[in-house]
């Protein structure tokens, strides 16, 4: 039995103003696999990391909680934490208590969904694999299940799967594997896992989900959806509390057996989200997953349940400023469109390159090729840059 | 040059009293710029954002001086009308310089870059977010529904 | 006659020889077509096990009793999870029936 | 279609894939698969081949999954209680050395199977196993055949799926190893091995299944239609001696739909009715123990009834309970999932109509009566030396059922590791027997491609079905057989094992069809010359003599063995003489 270290952190009252900590710690106390919980202002902070420390020290936990802002937020240097107290960091998981929860519900659906929220933590962390002994920092096959279908190989949009000649066995070469799961969601024997992203552990935390009030929806959000959850948060955006959200690499790594497991386990409904159709990163991840989710959603209809328990969203509306092109410099020379990761540069009818504004995501790759310095970031011009530069210099 | 409203969070809890806030306040308002020290933003920013009306003048943009970005860049940005940009003088300053006079300089520093950053910074545009009502009606969907039939 | 497959459902498993419902099925029943979309070669030999129908990603493939057996239209379809699977079962008179049963310990 | 792409033109076209190995195992069902991970605990560094005609995953009885364990020791039951249970069960014939043996080993594999993940029932507050009649547990067991498959995989075994085993390889009057094709690849396999264990299945398709009249399936049966008997087929052209193939496996099943019923009458305790509604065993059969009455008995009773012209019969589910009924039904789904679509199929409300039962065509099933090879109960060896057997194919321990075929595959394996241990001499094989059985294994498709006609797998099977079914007491003749009839079935049996050189195939699988017969047709034979020989009435419904009508002790008390002498080809049948261990009467459980 794994023991579990929960840290609920304050956030400056950020969270602690909404959410009941005293109810949630005791709530979340009773879990089987909870050993202690601790509360810290900033965790993120060093006298938090001091807290942290502590708790990780007591020889018995073995694996730690830290509920405080999204994942998105302070998410990375938790898991330095985990580097630090020699914990891998599949032992770490961040619960988004903030802008998932207590900056868009009312304190006393927040408090409930948080203890929600934390029990999915608690139970993914208790289900977490060390799998620090993988070798390899990539997608891992467990040959023992594996039955050779090479769908993997099939969908993999990095080429990263294939065939071992001595006995068939599919292999993913590090270099080209660039963990977003899309073999993992389409395993039909669901063999395939990711260092942070097991079908067992996602499984796992489906359960708490299902004890909570109905409708209990659950959101599988890329990671780029999930951004745009948060970003309800920040500018103060209510929404309905019954949905609880799992980041997931890229919808095509939404294996329908979680699907599955989510309506055996009693859930009401599954909500995935990810990007518009050009614009998925992970390359064609969105465009299996609607496949997936088409085809899982006709034979719902054939039990007799409603397709639309299952639906699959797209989002990118454009929450960033995109880039633009100025026309009277563009030599149209189409470098921005080779290196677009999200396809969102287009060339009109008349031979213009464009930007195709809700797909842009404001990464700047475009604006660094162009040689002619056509393409500008709103927020991040070449004077701006400079002038920071100069500051810098002056200072 | 132009004049900027500069807001230092001077929470203790945050910055500690590693730097001398009044010593950095001073410096900017020699500058010409406009200094405010607030004790703690954190506990204001949930109220309605009429508070911070009298902190912006909604012609000169606005330096805020505190958290990391990643804390409540949007937030921040949200209150005003005007071009914000955040000095990220907690994780970066306060919470890594042991000796104080290192702390000021680099504090002073790094708002001098966000002034410089502020002026080619665009007014923050509320994003075009449907995601909430999306939820809604989905969640609403479900309701009509009623529960998964396979629940025990 | 069963395994009834769902042509526009079944993908062949994008394999280009063995797709999952040939590899379990007990009876070496189950093969591609032309096509590269799953048939029964005969299907007075099945067993009416299930294993092809309850292994196929796509949930294109329906087991039908003979009808000389059973009459139309009964269903029985899974859904297999990672250590659950859930049964719908419909009868001639259209009553569905649901059942979810634990496969594997967790 | 890319096995006809590997289809062998000519013989020369054959690519013979030889593999060595230490200790083969023949069938990678439960019995195969607990043998192996056994023989890999005895000993990490042995190399361990599994040939499997279908997939490891999903072959053999528990392909479809299995909803109880029929044979556990709880507690405060003895293994003599068990002995002596199973002995009357099986009308006071078994191997007591065996079964003492088995029941030694019957829990170890149920509680491994549980803590590698398959779901057992517990009892809320005793924590023990919850009960289901007197030695039943209730099992999840949809999965329990992927999740064994796994720990045959994880303890570094060599599993060679589709490949159909047809002849052992032997020197020198010892088996050392054996021959077969692979359906996939049209490739030829010789496993040379130390050791080899036969853990095929028992025979089904002897008989024709009566759901098969005028429905097209062949295979609507209740047993594994794929286990067709290649495991005594093989040891019977070897010679080796078999036993009890006359206590044939005839059981009551579900009408038109072959599923069990230990289900539903064990499990929930519902009556066996008639036409009238009389409780069948509890009005005819008290003096036998009523619902305790001996298998055959309760496999035969619904059958007499219909004779006596008071079918159709029933288990009265009528009494249930709405929760029984669902648990019921929960509990095909994890055995025979068909069956439930059937009910469906039928649009039958168990509290309102019961559900029909009726007699199926008889298998020769190790598991559930004593036939089989006839062994050494010192290491589970057969009569070849470097042969070992376990599961259906085994004899002289009826009633041994998934629990009881497990434990063999423990005992087998550690009898084989030990004559592993002892063996020194490298084996050489003469090449002219693998040459000979390419030329016997592959005729069926040089027929075709030579000839282009002949008969059909199929045809010949039907013919075999029909003929057994009329004339050696198929389901059709309610069981029932006398010596006319048997000679006929006899005779014509050896016209079809005659004419087995006419067989045509077209692809692999079509070959491996024929290879089916071929081995049933072996097996049949066998069983006549064992039903003849038994002259006498000793299990009313697995062995009805119409002119031998009343059991015969002085004669009969006593297994009856027979092995074909590989050099004259005659089958020779004799008795062994019945050695009682554990005292009291043997027809009486207690």
């Amino acid at each position: 039995m794994s023991k579990v270290g929960v840290v609920l952190c304050r956030c400056n009252s950020h969270i602690d103003s909404t959410i009941d900590f005293n109810t949630l710690s005791e709530k979340i106390a009773k879990n089987k696999n909870v050993h202690a919980v601790i509360k810290v202002n900033m965790a993120c902070s060093p006298r938090g990391k001091e807290a942290i420390a502590e708790l990780a020290a007591q020889e018995e936990v073995d694996r730690l909680v830290v509920a405080a802002c999204s994942p998105l937020a302070k998410g990375a240097i938790f898991k330095v934490y985990a580097a630090d107290f020699h914990m891998p960091k599949q032992h770490m998981e961040v619960v988004n208590l903030r802008e998932q929860c207590a900056w868009v519900h009312d304190s006393e659906s927040a408090t409930k969904k948080a203890v929600i929220l934390l029990k999915m933590g608690v139970a993914r962390v208790a289900k977490s694999k060390d799998v620090g002994n993988w070798n390899l920092n990539c997608a891992h096959i467990n040959e023992i299940k594996c039955d050779k279908c090479k769908r993997c190989v099939e969908e993999c949009p990095n080429n990263a799967i294939s065939l071992r000649e001595k006995d068939g066995y599919p292999q993913v070469n590090p270099d080209l594997c660039q963990k977003c799961g899309i073999c993992v969601g389409g395993c039909p024997l669901g063999v395939i896992s990711l260092p942070e992203f097991r079908l067992e552990e996602i499984s796992a935390m489906l359960k708490p989900v299902a004890k909570a009030d109905s409708p209990a929806v659950v959101g599988m959000f890329c990671e780029f959806a999930y951004e745009e959850a948060d970003v309800m948060g920040q500018v103060g955006e209510k929404y309905s509390p019954n949905i609880y959200i799992i980041k997931v690499p890229c919808t095509g790594a939404v294996n329908m057996i979680m699907v599955n497991d989510a309506i055996a386990e009693g859930l009401d409904g599954i909500l995935v989200a990810g990007c518009n159709a050009s614009q998925c990163q992970r390359r064609k991840g969105n465009e299996l997953a609607t496949c997936r989710i088409e085809n899982c959603q006709q034979s719902l209809e054939e039990e007799f349940l409603e397709k639309e328990r299952l639906t699959y969203i797209s989002l990118g509306e454009g929450f960033v400023a995109p880039a633009g092109i100025a026309q009277e410099r563009c030599t149209g020379c189409g470098q921005c469109l080779e290196v677009c990761p999200y396809g969102a540069i287009q060339v009109s009818p008349d031979g213009k390159y464009e930007v195709y504004s809700s797909a842009c995501r404001g990464c700047g790759n475009c604006a660094g090729v162009c040689r002619p310095g056509a393409i500008e970031l709103p927020n991040w011009s070449d004077e701006k840059i400079l002038a920071a530069l100069d500051s810098i210099l002056a200072g | 040059m132009q004049k900027v409203n500069i807001l230092i969070c001077g929470h203790k809890e945050c910055l500690g009293d590693k730097m001398d806030l009044p010593g950095i306040k001073k410096h900017f308002q020699k500058k010409g710029h406009r200094v405010i020290i607030h004790s703690n933003f954190c506990d204001e920013i949930r109220d309605t954002k009429e508070f911070v009306l009298p902190f912006g003048d909604s012609v000169n943009p606005v330096v805020f001086a505190g958290c990391s970005p990643l804390v409540m860049e949007r937030r921040i940005k949200a209150l005003f009308d005007v071009p914000v940009e955040i000095a990220n003088i907690r994780e970066q300053c306060a919470w890594v310089y042991e000796k104080s006079d290192i702390a000021d300089k680099h504090c002073i520093d790094i708002i001098e870059l966000a002034i410089s950053n502020v002026k080619y910074t665009r007014q923050f545009t509320h994003p075009s977010n449907i995601l909430s009502e999306r939820l809604a009606k989905y969640v609403s969907l479900i309701e009509e529904f009623g529960p998964n039939p396979f629940k025990i | 006659m069963p395994p009834k497959i769902n042509l526009t459902k079944c993908d062949g498993c994008k394999a280009e020889e063995e797709p999952l419902c040939e590899q379990v099925c007990p009876g070496d029943l189950m093969t591609l077509n032309e096509d590269g979309k799953a048939m029964c070669r005969d299907a007075g030999d099945c067993w009416d096990c299930m294993c092809c129908t309850k292994i196929c990603p796509q949930g294109a493939i329906e087991t039908r009793l003979p009808y000389q057996l059973g009459y139309y239209p009964a269903k029985l379809i899974p859904r297999v999870g990672t250590n659950k699977i859930m049964w719908t079962c419909v009868d001639i008179n259209g009553k569905v029936e649901r059942f979810v049963v634990k496969t594997r310990n967790d | 279609m890319c096995a006809d792409k590997k289809l062998p033109k000519t013989i020369e076209d054959i690519e013979v894939v030889v593999h060595e190995t230490d200790f083969l195992i023949i069938g990678a069902g439960n019995a195969g698969c607990f043998a192996a991970i056994e023989a890999k605990r005895k000993n990490p560094d042995l190399k361990v081949t599994l040939l499997e005609k279908a997939h490891i995953d999903r072959s053999g009885c528990l392909a479809a999954g299995m909803d109880a364990i029929n044979t556990y020791l709880k507690k405060g039951k003895t293994i003599e209680d068990f002995i002596k249970w199973s002995r009357s069960q099986a009308g006071g014939l078994l191997r007591e050395d065996l079964a003492i043996k088995v029941a030694e080993n019957l829990n170890k594999p149920v509680e491994e199977w549980e803590e590698w993940g398959l779901p057992i029932k517990k009892d809320e507050d005793t924590e023990e196993y919850a009960n289901r009649g007197k030695w039943d547990i209730t099992i999840q067991g949809e999965s329990m055949k992927p999740i064994i498959a796994e720990k045959v995989r994880e303890y570094g075994c060599e599993v060679l799926n589709r490949v159909v085993a047809t002849n052992y390889l032997t020197k020198d009057g010892r088996v050392v190893g054996a021959m077969g094709f692979g359906v996939r690849n049209g490739k030829m396999y010789v496993v040379k091995a130390k050791a080899t264990c036969i853990a095929t299945g028992g025979a089904a398709g002897l008989y024709k299944p009566y759901t098969n009249d005028g429905s097209g399936s062949h295979h609507q049966l209740w047993y594994c239609p794929f286990n067709t008997g290649a495991g005594y087929a093989m040891g019977i052209r070897a010679g080796a001696e078999m036993t009890t193939f006359e206590m044939r496996w005839c059981a009551t099943r579900t009408k038109d739909f072959n599923g069990p019923i230990d289900t539903i009458s064990v499990g929930y305790g519902t009556p066996m009715i008639n036409a009238k509604g009389e409780k069948i065993l509890q009005k005819r059969y008290a003096d036998m123990g009523g619902d305790a009455a001996p298998r055959f008995i309760r496999a035969n009773a619904p059958m007499e009834e219909w004779m006596e012209g008071r079918g159709p019969c029933f288990v009265d589910t009528r009494e249930m309970s709405d929760e029984d009924i669902k648990q019921m039904k929960t509990d095909y789904l994890n055995e025979r999932p068909s069956y439930v679509l059937f009910l469906a199929a039928r649009g039958q409300d168990l509290k309102k109509e019961p559900i029909e039962i009726y007699g199926n065509d008889p298998y020769i099933v190790g598991g559930h009566t004593a036939s089989g090879y006839w062994l050494n109960s010192e290491d589970w060896s057969t009569t070849i030396p470097g042969l070992f057997a376990c599961g259906d194919v085994a004899g002289g321990v009826p009633n041994k059922f998934v629990g009881g075929c497990a434990a063999e595959g423990l005992l087998a394996a550690r009898g084989a590791v030990e004559y592993i241990a002892k063996l020194e001499d490298e084996i050489e094989i003469d090449e002219s027997q693998i040459e000979a059985e390419k030329e016997r294994v592959y005729a069926p498709l040089f027929r075709m491609i030579n000839e282009g006609e002949g008969i059909k797998p199929k045809e010949m099977e039907e013919r075999m079905q029909r003929l057994m079914d009329e004339y050696a007491g198929g389901v059709h003749q309610f069981f029932r057989m006398n010596e006319e009839q048997l000679q006929y079935a006899l005779k014509h049996i050896k016209i079809l094992q005659d004419q087995v050189k006419y067989l045509v195939a077209n692809d692999l699988h079509e070959l491996m069809s024929a290879h089916e017969v071929i081995d049933r047709l072996d097996v049949a034979e066998v069983l006549i010359y064992h039903l003849m020989y038994r002259k006498e009435t000793r299990w009313p419904g697995w062995q009805t003599r119409t002119d031998y009508p009343e059991k015969n002790d002085q004669e009969f008390d006593c297994f009856v063995n027979s092995r074909k002498n590989p050099e004259t080809g005659k089958i020779e049948v004799y008795t062994r003489e019945y050695k009682q261990i554990v005292p009291g009467d043997r027809l009486k459980p207690n």
